[in-house]
């Protein structure tokens, strides 16, 4: 995260204190989203160096500096309000309750992991505490958070389902089948566009017309922006939206602005020809939810250096405990490979690979 | 015993299944108000309500990821395609999230929804609404394949498929839904999936097919039978799970195989059972297994071309005579 | 079409006298549009006949009532321009110069049908007169006329295409991803909804909520609605619309109001739960796109009964006479069976079926 | 001959197309200023500017269906998928309309299109991202599929799939595009559809597969070889055309045989062959035809799983002495 500069602290301190006030949000609280986003951000830096000695392969999406995403999002949720999303889900999956440790260790391909290993860093799943995935297809969780809510409102229960896209995904048909029948059917759930500006390298103003925050008007359903990288805004807004969702308000949809620090896999460069080093620099200096909740609470004098420090700390123990975690943890034996393919066995066959060659 | 149609023997199926089970319900186009296209969700709106016979947008993709949402979340959605034709549109919910879904999440999410509707050709209806699908859903683990072709499979497989907790791909035909047959009336009657129905018992030459084709093999088999030939005419009803038990003793009994199947050839159905026979029954082959299929183009609108491009009884004759060396 | 009522005809004089040049149209012209849509008209009556006494089969969806959708957007279209269209597309082939005894030789599935036989009634092509069919896959089309587009702005042509769809096709996700794309590229394109309020037999009100209108809005893409009962006023519409679209105006989204007269297809009733048979007949009779024109002419004093009896009996005899040209054209030889599956033959085998059994 | 990567070997076919003739444009996600996820079209846009490079939003149903409206008006699209895997959204468009187009227009409509991407699997990409896609495009015909496993075999097959008047899945490999091989300079150097490789000539065995599975086979080959058996090692190139004639010439010569391939067995590309081999030379077979495919599992994440999930030269080893039956 970037350096604090005096200079801000200062002229800012009136309009920061103000800021939980503003936004109803407690001193524990505020303090609480802060340990989440570090834990958030040292987690994904410990997988990126999994990474960088090969212990964790594949495609690996980072959510950092969009860690506002995660804690402002989920944390005003309740326990049986349900979770869903795309591929870069590591830290939503954690601040829905998935266990830090089993997520690391999914990461690594092993038994611990939540999919046992099978899944992976793109399918991080936790039914127990309804964490949906983890999915790969872009758009491809939105008609199921439709059937999520669906299930909600079948049952008559006041939960709702939050489902997090990219920005990209609003460009996917099913993206809209889906916000259809959420509108047509008054469905408890909330849409949320990750709005990092760009697809892979392709900025959204390139594939659309329209700003993202227009993308749900056709079907008449509730739309607002929402600034991402402020976590109290980001919590303020969700906690009222699923008050409102919850008591019957119908689907919402929202477009959380926020920045993506990383390239868009490991594998990806950070910067290139679709956006600039000055650009995501700016961006990392001017716009980290981290430094911009940890100069707030600096300046409302409810942090010192010290508290930030043993914070991280912790948030870094956390994290590379995750880590030993994973590395001790089994690799899948080779029969697991054939389970969990079918769920109920029936007569007759179901393989057809000859398992003898 | 009960005559009734396989339209009614499906709307059985659903009707018990729901009455059973408050978390099973049917979604799809004009399945509520209109009875279903082919009216096999006849009353059901009326006796289950709106909540549970619901009427879909036309958004295939939209109503199947629906269907597979609201399965993770513990229901049991039966999605009706109006056809399966209209499910290309929809197959990456099926294959990408259904199928394995379970697999993905290591058993955290069984996915107990079933896809049903008809499969392959009715009449004059052209290359887009013609297709026989059972290839596309067949070829990917995770996804059961059931394809019945007489009202007493059509109501015992719906009921399995629907108590079961994978997803069932469930194959219909629009040409057996006025087909009448003799279906027991027990509440709890149940056609496990996976075991194979030899419709007739000859011992000459094996007919091995699955769904509406079960009714053109029998035929052949009569016009067989006046030549003398006793076919044994297996029906699969289920090709994913498969009953190789069954097969493999028909196959050893007679040591000549035709498969009909109603699909176009290339990596279809006939091409799989073909290739496990001659691989776990190849000293028992007397003659090479021949497949009798569509024709391998798209399905013509023309009333003439449309017949000589579905598979015959006298296809099936021909091709009888020929692993007879007749 | 409905009767005449003589009291509408004193009373309206004065407006109706006005429309023609409200809408800037001359006589002539007004007159070919009564022409067209009685042609349409009876020839689709033609078709029911037909269709009856089983000499037409499959399914096979007729346009009556929405006949004004033909006359009125495809007459005011240039030879180079294209139209594409769904399965209820008799009408619009022979608006676009397809010719009447071919579509109903194909209809009857023989060789001199424009697909000889093989595409059927949902399946019209006319690749001379730039008609794109013709398509069964709701929504299939929308995004074929986006390619249709695409391929007048790489060779800067300037014509544009017309697509024809149903109001259900808008819950196609095809549909939106086609239209973003128009969108972002200003493609030639006018999307057309022909909002016969059903598909069906569900009402579009059941599954959106909001109108056919709105379901632009997300793209940026203008949108108008338009009485297409009227077809004076359609026609005036894709007039001018085409030529904006033409000159670089960018895509256009059309909400044009109309009635089915008939069920969705022969083989489904007209009325039943999903609308009432007062209902059918109400708009029958207030809403004939022929009667209003034919009342306007009246009106006007540019035609009188025995000029509409006479258009009448040229256009029942253009029907009969495709009829008769109809079933006096060969059905297709079996071999054609194998023809037109492959463009290219290539070394190697290419079907799969074993000729010899 | 020059000495370039399978990625080289693309991007100067599409280059050289795109010089030849004005009305072949490529269009996908990330194909011009990102160059391709896998760098395929590096520098096109440059060379040939934006309306032809052409960056699309993320609706593969959509782009897949303006190119097949592009080519029906006349253009000669080459549509790019990241990956098969995602091209399930869009197979209505390439099944429903591309490949039915041309008949459903008695010949009115060709479909010069190319739909193009790597399938199957890479390293440790999980189930949505490392499915084999053959049979999906296979199945239909009307659709040509194409599957390259060397540079020269990737630059002369895409030439001629780019000039083909028929729709082509044309069918890559994300771990092959590093691969480098020798590719002849020749302009118009061009591999005909469907026209088979005799990769390695033995007489023991055939090996008969398609796509980057022929690496596998060769390596299987090597290691018989140390066994003092010698296998043909026959490359289909290309699927659907099929090179019949190649298939039945390696067959009858060893008499055994094995397909591999990359993909899962249920109705896959090696069950339609086996069909075909033991209808066409059932008197020449000395031993069952063995299939190795991927377990039939969704592709798991782990590294060690997905090992064994795929095809292995010790797997087709071990096929190999079956059929010799040692
Ligand atoms: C249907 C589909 N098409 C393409 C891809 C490849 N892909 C993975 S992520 C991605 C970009 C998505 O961008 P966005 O939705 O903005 O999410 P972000 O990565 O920015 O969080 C693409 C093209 C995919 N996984 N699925
Ligand atoms: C993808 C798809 N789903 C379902 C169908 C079956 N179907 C054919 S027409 C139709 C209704 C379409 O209504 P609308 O778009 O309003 O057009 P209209 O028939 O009213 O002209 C349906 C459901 C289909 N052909 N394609
Ligand atoms: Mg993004
Ligand atoms: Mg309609």
């Amino acid at each position: 995260m970037a350096e604090t500069k005096t200079r801000k602290k200062k002229s800012s301190g009136a309009k920061n204190g103000g800021a939980l006030e503003k936004h109803g949000i407690g001193e524990e609280l505020a303090l609480d989203l802060l340990r989440d986003m570090l834990l958030y951000r040292r987690f994904e830096e410990k997988a990126e160096e999994a990474y960088a000695i090969g212990k964790i392969g594949g495609f690996c999406h980072l959510h950092i500096g969009q860690e506002a995403g995660a804690a402002g999002c989920i944390r005003p949720l309740r326990e049986d309000d349900y979770v869903i999303t795309a591929y870069r889900e590591h830290t939503q999956a954690i601040a829905k309750g998935v266990d830090a440790n089993a997520v690391m260790a999914e990461l690594y391909g092993r038994v611990d992991g939540p999919s046992r290993g099978k899944g992976g860093s793109m399918h991080i799943y936790g039914a127990d505490v309804r964490f949906m995935g983890g999915h790969g297809i872009v758009g491809g969780q939105v008609p199921l958070a439709a059937g999520i809510a669906w299930k909600i409102k079948y049952k008559e229960e006041d939960g709702v389902v939050v489902c997090f896209m990219g920005d990209a995904a609003v460009n996917q048909g099913g993206f809209h089948e889906a916000l259809n029948m959420a509108a047509i059917w008054k469905l408890p759930a909330i849409f949320v566009v990750e709005n990092n500006h760009y697809g892979m390298g392709t900025a959204f103003s390139r594939v659309s017309a329209t700003p993202v925050a227009e993308r749900a008007i056709s079907y008449g359903i509730e739309s607002c922006s929402v600034n991402g990288q402020d976590v109290l805004e980001t919590y303020a807004a969700f906690r009222d939206m699923a008050e409102e969702v919850r008591n019957g308000g119908g689907p919402r949809f929202v477009d959380l602005q926020t920045y993506r620090f990383r390239g868009h896999s490991m594998s990806d460069p950070v910067s290139g020809t679709y956006r600039s080093t000055d650009e995501v620099e700016e961006r990392k200096k001017k716009d980290d939810p981290i430094s911009i909740l940890r100069d707030t609470l600096f300046d409302a004098g409810l942090l010192d250096q010290a508290g930030l420090e043993e914070m991280d700390a912790e948030a870094r123990r956390i994290a590379s405990e995750a880590a030993d975690f994973a590395d001790a943890s089994a690799h899948p034996d080779p029969e697991e490979l054939f389970h969990h393919v079918w769920a109920e066995e029936n007569h007759g066959r179901l393989f057809f690979d000859g398992r003898d060659r | 015993m009960a005559v009734m149609t396989y339209r009614e023997a499906l709307n059985q199926a659903l009707s018990e299944e729901m009455e059973r089970d408050p978390d099973v319900f049917l979604m799809g186009e004009e399945v509520a108000e209109y009875d279903g296209a082919y009216k096999v969700s006849k009353g059901l709106l009326e006796k289950f309500g709106d909540q549970r016979v619901v009427d879909s947008p036309i958004s295939e993709l939209g109503f199947a990821g629906l269907g597979v949402g609201a399965a993770m979340a513990g229901l049991r959605p039966v999605i009706e395609f109006m056809t399966f034709n209209f499910a290309f549109l929809a197959i990456d919910q099926v294959i990408n999230s259904a199928a394995k879904m379970y697999y993905m999440s290591a058993g955290q999410f069984p996915m107990p929804i079933v896809f049903r509707g008809p499969t392959g050709a009715a009449l004059q209806l052209s290359a887009q609404h013609s297709q026989a699908c059972e290839t596309y859903y067949s070829h990917a683990p995770g996804c059961k394949v059931v394809t019945p072709g007489t009202p007493a499979d059509a109501k015992g497989l719906l009921k399995a498929a629907i108590r079961d907790n994978d997803p069932v791909a469930f194959m219909e035909g629009e040409l057996l839904y006025n087909m009448k047959g003799e279906v027991p009336d027990d509440d709890d009657f149940i056609i496990p999936l996976g075991v194979a129905d030899l419709k007739r018992e000859g011992g000459d030459v094996s007919i091995i097919t699955h769904g509406k084709m079960i009714h053109v093999a029998l035929q052949a088999a009569q016009k067989l039978e006046k030549d003398g030939i006793e076919a044994d005419v297996l029906d699969l009803r289920t090709i994913r799970p498969l009953d190789m038990d069954a097969i493999l003793e028909t196959v050893k009994k007679t040591n000549r195989v035709v498969y009909l199947e109603e699909g176009w050839p290339y990596a279809g159905t006939g091409a799989q059972i073909t290739a496990m026979i001659q691989e776990e029954a190849f000293d028992h082959l007397d003659a090479p297994i021949l497949r009798v299929t569509q024709a391998d183009v798209p399905m013509p609108y023309a009333k003439g071309l449309e017949a000589i491009a579905k598979p015959s009884a006298d296809r099936v004759v021909k091709a009888c005579n020929r692993v007879l060396y007749r």
